[in-house]
């Protein structure tokens, strides 16, 4: 699976620009907070139809290539359980000019919210734990 | 039809880890789908809100089923 | 000079993220580029006004982090000769939400080319250089 | 009005290095400006467009200057 993990994510090797075309160079992360909903949160897991959500975020990876002015868009999530500050999702999107970059990078980060069978859910200092509400794929039924 | 069903996030809460064997007379995903929701009421917040995987495909509402396939079942998605 | 430096930006120092409270980061960098204006670059001279250049940084910062719902806003300029892929600037701007995150990057940036004191030189793999044309300071006369 | 103007930029290419020691019967930044396009036609290109600093300040056009104090010669800025 190219684009999901289950440690840490390597943020070197994303940042990594070996494109001397490249001007730009925009990395977004996503970790778990304290907060959410106005309820403390102490950890994440995260699962997923791995086989469909790494083809997703392949997919995402390529429209975005058609969509801007890119030269690479790279996406790592990562699943299992998270602590808080952990890093959850990286997007890493070089271009020669940054407007480009600015616009794929968050078009990839709305698009993972919406299209990717990955799930969150979240555990709280009080014990419990729940599933978030999410998007619901436009295949639903 | 025998199919395997597998649920994702928070199906598992309601439907159990999986993978679920059932028999049932559907036909096509979308009649999958009103079958489950007769048969599990507490899938009720989740009408009209499920996918159904089969391999690295979603399937659409006429999609045929085939006998003792595995079925993904994928309610509304939260990563990010 | 807080915001400048000699030699390569320390990126690792700058991703940390140490705010429970931050759930979304993002990291600009510009880098040097084979390519500006049809011309074939082989490396950039960047030189500045070191005092205002640092005052100008730190003003945008502490403006970003007025404008926009972020909870930090980093950024660290390069100085000196640069070769073809060098990072010359990085933001680093964290969040809780994501969108103020984008906001504050991009506002950040252009705001760095229009008001921070620091000039690029740019040679060419012809032997020739140049200094680029600039954005004029609102304070010129 | 004695004075040391340091240039910045690509005003390095019109007026070398510096510090220049200059004598001028400017009192104010924008005499001061004014005075230097009098005397170097070739900073014609960035007439309007040189901001003037002096320690970590810019200068206003009414800013009144003093003896020997070193002034910088802004350009338009490239950073980025």
């Amino acid at each position: 699976m190219k684009h999901l993990c289950n440690g840490p994510i390597a943020l070197e090797a994303l940042l990594a620009c070996d494109d001397p075309a490249c001007g730009a160079a925009l990395l977004f992360t996503g970790c778990v907070r304290e907060h959410n909903e106005g309820r403390a949160v102490s950890g994440m897991l995260y699962t997923a139809h791995e086989r469909l959500a790494d083809k997703a975020l392949a997919d995402i990876c390529s429209e975005a290539l058609q969509q801007f002015e890119i030269r690479s868009c790279r996406i790592i999530h990562r699943l299992g359980e998270l602590r808080l500050g952990d890093i959850s999702v990286a997007i890493a999107v070089q271009s020669a000019h940054r407007p480009a970059a600015y616009e794929a990078s968050r078009w990839a980060i709305e698009a993972i919210k919406q299209r990717v069978p990955i799930w969150k859910k979240e555990h709280y200092i009080d014990g419990a734990s729940r599933h978030l509400d999410g998007h619901t794929l436009d295949a639903a039924l | 039809m025998n199919l395997i069903l597998i649920p994702y996030g928070p199906l598992v809460d309601v439907l159990g880890e999986g993978p679920l064997n059932i028999e049932c007379p559907a036909t096509t995903a979308a009649e999958l789908l009103a079958w489950l929701h007769q048969q599990y009421p507490a899938l009720q917040a989740w009408r009209g809100r499920i996918a159904c995987g089969l391999g690295d495909e979603l399937l659409r509402a006429a999609s045929p089923l085939g006998e003792a396939q595995r079925i993904a079942l994928i309610p509304p998605v939260s990563g990010g």
